[in-house]
């Protein structure tokens, strides 16, 4: 079922969510959830952003909306007192606390709006009041802090930063560094070309440390074959392939664009 | 301080200053007590009401300001350069109401009932000085606290966080009583 | 304008301006002549002459403008020695560590280490002098370095500030290995 409505633009997965309850003049706390959930789907699907970080966001909602879905199938769970569970529940909770906090920004707005229309004055102080500096009490001001609690401080400061660092998400991340640099290693073949003229094509992919590099020096090589600036030979199926350099190599850079 | 000139003493200050003052200060100068002055300064404000007077006391926690009439806005649009505005989004007003109903409020309490991250706007709102940092929470990590500013009260004529709009027992009646009645249609569904 | 409408919005004007403000300009919003603006502003000027008002209008060549009256100069200093108390915050601290640690140092690279806006924390360590600006990074923007002051090393008892980053560069190599050694232990799992 397509939603009727152009694509807007919410604030998160939770606007989505009760801009579709209200759309279907349905009730908060009793969310007809499959038809809800086929909706949100067909949302993200025709969400055209590739922002992974706002499209996680709302998937994780996604999933949730799947999972209430199962549990309600599923007999119903009981609680300690005996009592039946709504497996929407907590969505509900959510949703009311969103709800409010949009409200509440409204109201803010309003207010807003009153506010801008009072103008105030800048300060108009004589020049021996200006000058005045009250002088600062640094033995109040630094109290018994010591160079040794400051240094705490840092140091607690340091590992909060380093704690923040999700250490294995981080190390996807190091993966992503290591991205091979397209313009690195089209110089680095062009002078591989330069200095070696013929060369075997193995051997220079055994120079290459990762899957991702060897590619992107296939790419390079394949990128040089075609603007002519270097040929290759080979005997036989599957054999060596041997490239030689054309006269102007590396006269003017290759044009690639980028591969990602 | 005699009363005629404690007035005068009082006017002069908030408008020399433009900023706003902390009463206790305020008080100190004139050589009153708190409760005095406020009282002085409340004759003022009803002085300051009067049909052919332009500037009005604003209260701002425990801190006095002096400003214009807003429905003298008209007016002075044409002569005076508009003052500072804020481009709020509704991203920032979100994030921004949770601070402020919620204070103090740590980052991750934020993006619980927002359901998205909030870093961008937290920062958009220090920038703009309408929330501040107010500790640390005393808990694994000890993440950042936030709440709001005098900035914030002054950008929406409020006088103290108290004074935020009320909304929690009758809103949530209402959105409760919607609820219900809907409820009932949906049972004949 | 209506007599009492055109006072109040001339004390608007005049009172946020803070400058003096040419009668013609005055006439122009109230709508009204020039000889009529001044005769409301003497009218305004005598209200302003009561022993409960602080504030007094002069006239300089065809403007005008507020001010306080001189005799109160003596609150006004008065007020601004009113002491304000000085503390530091953990907000405060924090920064302060960093810029100690890592001087010189960008408004940016403070922000990258506390993951939050640092412009007002820099303010008041700059108004306590307790940092100053040492100059600017030779990178796009040239943004401006911070460093520690003497003020700074008087009152934590350091000799020089290379008693400082020494210790640093050391605990954050520490870091770094223990948060590396944490991934490793992670990967196992």
């Amino acid at each position: 079922m397509a939603i009727p409505v152009k694509l807007e633009v919410f604030e998160g997965p939770l606007d989505l969510l009760l801009h579709l309850i209200d759309k279907n003049k349905v009730d908060i706390y009793d969310i007809p959830i499959v038809e809800i959930t086929e909706q949100y789907l067909d949302y993200i699907r025709q969400m055209e952003t590739e922002d992974m970080n706002v499209m996680s966001e709302f998937l994780v909602m996604a999933a949730t909306l799947i999972d209430i879905k199962c549990r309600m199938l599923l007999p119903k769970e009981v609680n300690e007192e005996g009592e039946e569970e709504d497996p929407r529940a907590e969505l509900v909770e959510k949703l009311l606390a969103y709800k409010m906090c949009k409200y509440m920004s409204y109201e803010l707005r309003d207010r807003m709006v009153d506010a801008e229309k009072n103008f105030y004055k800048k300060p108009t102080l004589p020049a021996e009041v200006e000058q005045y500096r009250q002088p600062v009490d640094y033995e109040e001001l630094i109290g018994d802090m010591t160079l040794n609690k400051l240094h705490e401080i840092f140091k607690q400061t340091i590992k909060r930063q380093e704690d923040k660092i999700d250490p294995v998400r981080s190390t996807f991340g190091k993966i992503e560094k290591d991205e091979i640099d397209l313009d690195l290693k089209t110089t680095y073949v062009e002078a591989y070309v330069r200095s070696h003229k013929t060369f075997s094509f193995r051997k220079l992919l055994e120079k290459q440390s990762s899957k991702m590099e060897i590619i992107v020096t296939f790419l390079v090589i394949l990128e040089m074959i075609k603007t002519g600036r270097i040929g290759i030979e080979q005997e036989d199926t599957f054999s060596d392939i041997i490239i030689t350099a054309r006269e102007d190599v590396g006269s003017e850079p290759l044009q690639l664009t980028s591969v990602s | 301080m005699e009363k005629k000139k404690a007035k005068a003493v009082l006017e002069a200050i908030l408008f020399t200053m433009g900023d706003s003052v902390e009463i206790d200060r305020l008080a100190a100068v004139i050589e009153e007590d708190k409760d005095k002055t406020v009282q002085l300064l409340e004759e003022m404000a009803a002085d300051y009401r009067k049909a052919d007077r332009g500037i009005s006391l604003t209260t701002l926690d425990n801190a006095v300001q002096m400003c214009t009439k807003s429905e003298l806005y008209e007016y002075l649009i044409k002569i005076a350069k508009t003052p500072k505005k804020f481009v709020l989004t509704d991203t920032l007003l979100e994030t921004l109401s949770i601070i402020a109903y919620k204070q103090p409020i740590t980052r991750l309490e934020i993006e619980k009932v927002r359901g998205v991250s909030c870093d961008h706007a937290v920062n958009r709102l220090l920038e703009f000085d309408l929330i501040a940092e107010v500790g640390r929470m005393d808990a694994p990590g000890r993440p950042l606290l936030f709440g709001t500013t005098e900035q914030f009260l002054r950008s929406f004529g409020v006088k103290s966080i108290e004074d935020l709009p009320e909304l929690s027992a009758v809103q949530i009646e209402e959105f409760k009583q919607q609820a219900e009645s809907e409820v009932e249609m949906q049972l004949d569904i």
